[in-house]
């Protein structure tokens, strides 16, 4: 994977919230301020906890969207009970936070287009990778449930989204109704690319489809992978992934830590036979 | 902070276990530090590094061969804690001499060194090695052995339950450890851990490490089956805070032995529990995973 | 409430438990409701009172003489639940019979009385005693046996951690007990509860109810010493569910004896965890506490 | 004891704060509104227990200032975790009640004039009775640790104050420096009174105190007891107090629960040495 030259310190940090507001019908900006200066790579993240009597036994991991000076964001949407608590509090409420954390996407290489693709919560490090690096032959695809699920604001207007339903989209804004894999298929199936690079954030099978996309067409696709986290530093095993241990068949994979070793892997690394 | 009256030690001066001499007071507890190395790049306000003040490190249990784990899901959060159920991935012994040592040495990391084995002669090959690799390592301060997994299923036999057998691996390990503290940590699913303390001390360990994990059980509603594949995962955080404490007072009460504490610590006041009960040192596991400067903090509360 | 779709029997619905049948699947727990008798004047909304629901309500436990129980404070709350070291303070068996059961017969109480001694011969002349004074009663169903109480100091010895003394007490129980369920109330302070279990389970009992308390201890800051006088007491509350989960498991899966489940529930969900296990019924011990109306809300929620 | 007719229902209630406000620099009122009607007599308690995150394993015991309708009300000092979080606390946070529980004062006995002796914290259930039931020849004395401590706006005019240290005290209003109980000593000491009964609550060398106090004269004497609870409703056995049991020597007390036999209680049943 293409490595950057200095990857940013990671700090814990004490922060609060100063804006937790819905963009879209299922996900919420979050902006905190932390007691440090702060930077991250694109498709980084960052462990977030409560504090007070809703603190959790681990922090949750998110995905950084934009960070400056003390303040960094994230989009999230609520699934379960950390989630749940966060949506319900109001700027003032203080936090922890330890990030960044993990391997960012690749920066982007010269002459070679990227592709990017996301669905759903997989948007911040995508996006993030766009605000910081994207040029102009660069092209991105964005999933959704349904145009209500798309925060429009946030999203270029050059971007390409698809929902899974249709439903009323701003004027002037349109969403195509199908996976966002054969969207990006569609549009860019006939075009004369050069070999190009995909980096892929959101559900498994949008990875794993993001993936053959790729291996198609020979290019090369990064994606960012989930899973359970304790720690988020590398300190306690319990988020692994099963990858090809280079050079061996891939029975005999290796596991690797998704908080320090990924998130960000190439795709054709996964074993997604052996991912639940 | 306020400290009570009775508290006159400071954590992170030098302290004798058996033969050897340590930093301080406060570790952190076998497999939530990794083998001590992920913390280096890590900052905090008024830290210099997760590793200020603390004792020891002690490392991630290693094995006679390199282990892949169990399956995934391994951690189960809960209200008063979490399961683990990691299953003893590791690199291996071999690959830890090769290339873990050496580094927690250079960059000067206060190390002990957790093994795990299925026979108790294994122990003894195993720190053999150790004591020739590390002879000249200034930061190695011991070994603990690791009687107490809870979620690797061995055949069902229960591996250091029984006072014979802890006796037998810690036998093993001294004879082979001549200047370094040896400690053996024990599990706490038992009913007479005092037993086990004494057998491990007439056997030669300096100490014991008090608790391991305790077995527990989440269940998925949704599905109506346990959490985690294996069924059982080992328990900690503060709920288990209760019933560390009790262990260690069993020992010193009963046994008389050296006991490092380790169980539910989140704070400076947890862990000035087990001093009160006479631990000669304590260690931190899962708060040590959300916050990876847990240890140094607690250390640096309690010294005032 | 949101039930699973696994979750298909009514709590609420009679059951038979060995030559019983009961009312309902949700109980209270010894120790925690008293006798059974405090709750009749306590109004709640959408309750005509706490036993609304209840399959049982397990009285305290009674001791063949009266006891005084330990010094106070007896109780000590915790973050993730509580210690007690009540020390089986009673009215003692004769005082029981002549007035308790009586009147939990003449308010029609689903009860299970709850019988400890110190040899197991007593248990059978309790039984019998019991057997005679209750044999007209409608609404007595059960005895269930203390095997397991780590806060009462007798001697040292660790009455109930031993199949065979289990065994004992149990069948010296069953043989006076014909027609009543015979449950048998196991420690989980001990390295194989699967055993026990067994060991019940083939000398008569119906089922075993799992768990007690585990033993605990809760340093005092200030003083540096233990909260409790005796300083170990019997943790339970949230931070025991996990514990008592997995014991229960073993023991459905390595011993195959019907469970009713106890320790941590503190609602619905709790509940549905040991159900889902394969346990028969749960009690509610710490949570009826805090509410009297815990085991009843419970009901109300599982019977959807 | 004097027995009442009926004693008020016991009731589990969900519950909301409506006012938390101090009422002196030691003293906090908390007005609650409960889901149901509610009755109490004067010397009874509820056990309150916050809901959300802050719900505590056990509720905690608090005297009942004054009840009508759904509103109760209670008085409370800052002592430790439970107490400390209910502080901070605004209107609308849900707590859950039960109560009201355990004995409560005597009614007031024709011709036999009542001595009320309270001390600190121990002023809500004397003041309850003074509420319901106070004739003109009834006396009250209060303690607090200095004026400040006082809550001069709850306390009636004809209350007599003593302090442990003096302070400045509102216009038109005294605090005699010393013990509460030295202080009745000393107002009614040469007063041709006929017998009296006092009724106690405070700490327990004030509840002694007051025990010695109507010894001395041949008075009846009933106490208010504090101990650690867990239930506060008799199913616990946690919160015993040794008691003289009836016609045994004093060694062979008995335990009385002090949430249910008490915690009013005759002062000379009371085992004073056995209790901590
Ligand atoms: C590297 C990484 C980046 C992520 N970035 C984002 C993001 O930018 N926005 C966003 O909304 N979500 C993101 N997620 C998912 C997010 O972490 C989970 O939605 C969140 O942990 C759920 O917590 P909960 O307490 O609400 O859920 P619960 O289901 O109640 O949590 C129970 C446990 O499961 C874990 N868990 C549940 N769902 C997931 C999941 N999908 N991935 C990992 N752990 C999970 C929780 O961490 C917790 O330990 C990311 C996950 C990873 C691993
Ligand atoms: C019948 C009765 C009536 C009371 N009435 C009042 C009142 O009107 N106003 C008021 O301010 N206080 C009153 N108290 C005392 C009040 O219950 C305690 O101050 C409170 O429980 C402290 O809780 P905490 O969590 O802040 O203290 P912590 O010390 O953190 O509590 C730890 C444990 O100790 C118990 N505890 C601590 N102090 C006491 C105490 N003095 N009495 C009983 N248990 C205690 C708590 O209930 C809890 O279980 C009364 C107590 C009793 C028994
Ligand atoms: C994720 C995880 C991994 C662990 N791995 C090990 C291990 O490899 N060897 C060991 O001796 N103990 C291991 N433990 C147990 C801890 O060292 C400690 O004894 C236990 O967790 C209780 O302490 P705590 O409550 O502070 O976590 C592990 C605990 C956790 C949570
Ligand atoms: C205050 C208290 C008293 C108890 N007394 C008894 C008892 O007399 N007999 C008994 O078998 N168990 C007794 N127990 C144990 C409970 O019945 C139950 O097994 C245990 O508390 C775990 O359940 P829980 O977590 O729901 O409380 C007592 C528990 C508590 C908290
Ligand atoms: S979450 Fe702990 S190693 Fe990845
Ligand atoms: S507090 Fe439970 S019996 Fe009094």
């Amino acid at each position: 994977m293409n490595r950057f030259e200095t990857i940013p310190k990671t700090r814990r940090c004490q922060a609060f919230i100063t804006i937790n507001e819905p963009v879209s019908s299922g996900l919420i900006r979050l902006e905190i301020e932390v007691d440090q200066e702060m930077d991250f790579l694109p498709g980084q993240f960052a462990m977030l906890n409560l504090m007070g009597p809703r603190k959790r036994t681990f922090g949750r991991p998110f995905s950084i969207l934009a960070c400056s000076g003390n303040r960094v964001e994230f989009l999230y949407r609520v699934v379960g009970g950390g989630t749940g608590d966060l949506a319900g509090l109001k700027p003032g409420h203080p936090l922890t936070m330890l990030g960044p954390l993990g391997t960012p996407f690749p920066a982007p290489v010269p002459g070679q287009p990227a592709v990017l693709l996301a669905g759903g919560v997989g948007l911040p490090p995508v996006l993030a990778w766009w605000h910081r690096f994207s040029r102009t032959d660069d092209r991105a695809f964005f999933g959704a449930r349904d145009p209500g699920d798309l925060p429009w604001d946030l999203l270029p207007v050059s971007w390409d989204a698809s929902v899974d339903a249709q439903g009323e989209t701003p004027v002037g804004r349109v969403a195509w109704q199908g996976l966002v894999t054969e969207l990006a298929e569609r549009e860019l199936t006939g075009m004369d690319l050069p070999p190009s690079m995909v980096l892929a954030c959101g559900p498994i099978p949008l990875l794993e489809a993001a993936g053959r996309f790729a291996e198609g067409r020979g290019w090369d696709c990064f994606v960012s992978m989930e899973e359970h986290m304790g720690c988020g530093y590398g300190a306690c095993k319990g988020c692994v992934i099963p990858i090809r241990s280079d050079g061996q068949p891939e029975a005999e994979g290796r596991n690797a830590t998704c908080c320090q070793e990924g998130p960000i892997f190439r795709a054709e690394e996964i074993l997604w036979k052996q991912i639940r | 902070m306020n400290l009570p009256d009775w508290w006159k030690i400071d954590p992170c001066e030098p302290f004798v276990l058996g033969p050897r001499e340590f930093p301080g007071r406060i570790w952190t507890a076998s497999g939530c530090f990794a083998y001590g190395l992920t913390g280096h790049e890590i900052s905090s306000r008024g830290f210099t590094s997760p590793y200020e003040g603390l004792g020891a490190v002690v490392s991630k249990t290693v094995t006679p061969m390199a282990r892949t784990g169990n399956p995934m899901p391994r951690l189960c959060e809960l209200p008063t804690g979490a399961l683990n159920s990691i299953g003893l991935e590791n690199v291996g012994f071999d690959e830890f001499l090769a290339s873990v040592l050496p580094e927690l040495e250079r960059r000067g990391v206060p190390t002990v060194v957790s093994l795990a084995a299925t026979r108790p002669d294994e122990f003894g090959v195993m720190v053999a090695a150790l004591q020739m690799a590390g002879a000249d390592y200034e930061h190695w301060h011991g070994v603990e052995i690791n009687l107490s997994c809870p979620n690797v299923a061995e055949g069902g036999h229960d591996f250091g339950r029984d006072p014979e057998t802890v006796a037998r691996c810690v036998a093993a390990a001294r004879k082979a450890l001549p200047d370094r503290a040896l400690l053996a940590k024990l599990t706490p699913n038992v009913a007479d851990i005092a037993s086990l303390a004494k057998a491990a001390a007439e056997s030669g360990a300096d100490a014991v490490s008090v608790i391991n994990t305790v077995v527990g059980l989440e269940v998925d509603l949704t599905s109506g089956r346990p959490v985690l594949p294996r069924r059982y995962g080992g328990y900690s955080g503060p709920g288990v805070l209760p019933i560390a404490l009790a262990k260690v007072d069993e020992i010193v009460q009963k046994a008389g032995v050296p006991v490092v504490g380790v169980g539910g610590i989140g704070g400076a006041q947890d862990a000035l529990k087990f001093f009160a009960l006479g631990a000669e040192a304590v260690q931190v596991g899962t708060a040590q995973m959300e916050d990876p400067f847990a240890a140094a903090r607690i250390a640096a509360d309690l010294s005032g």
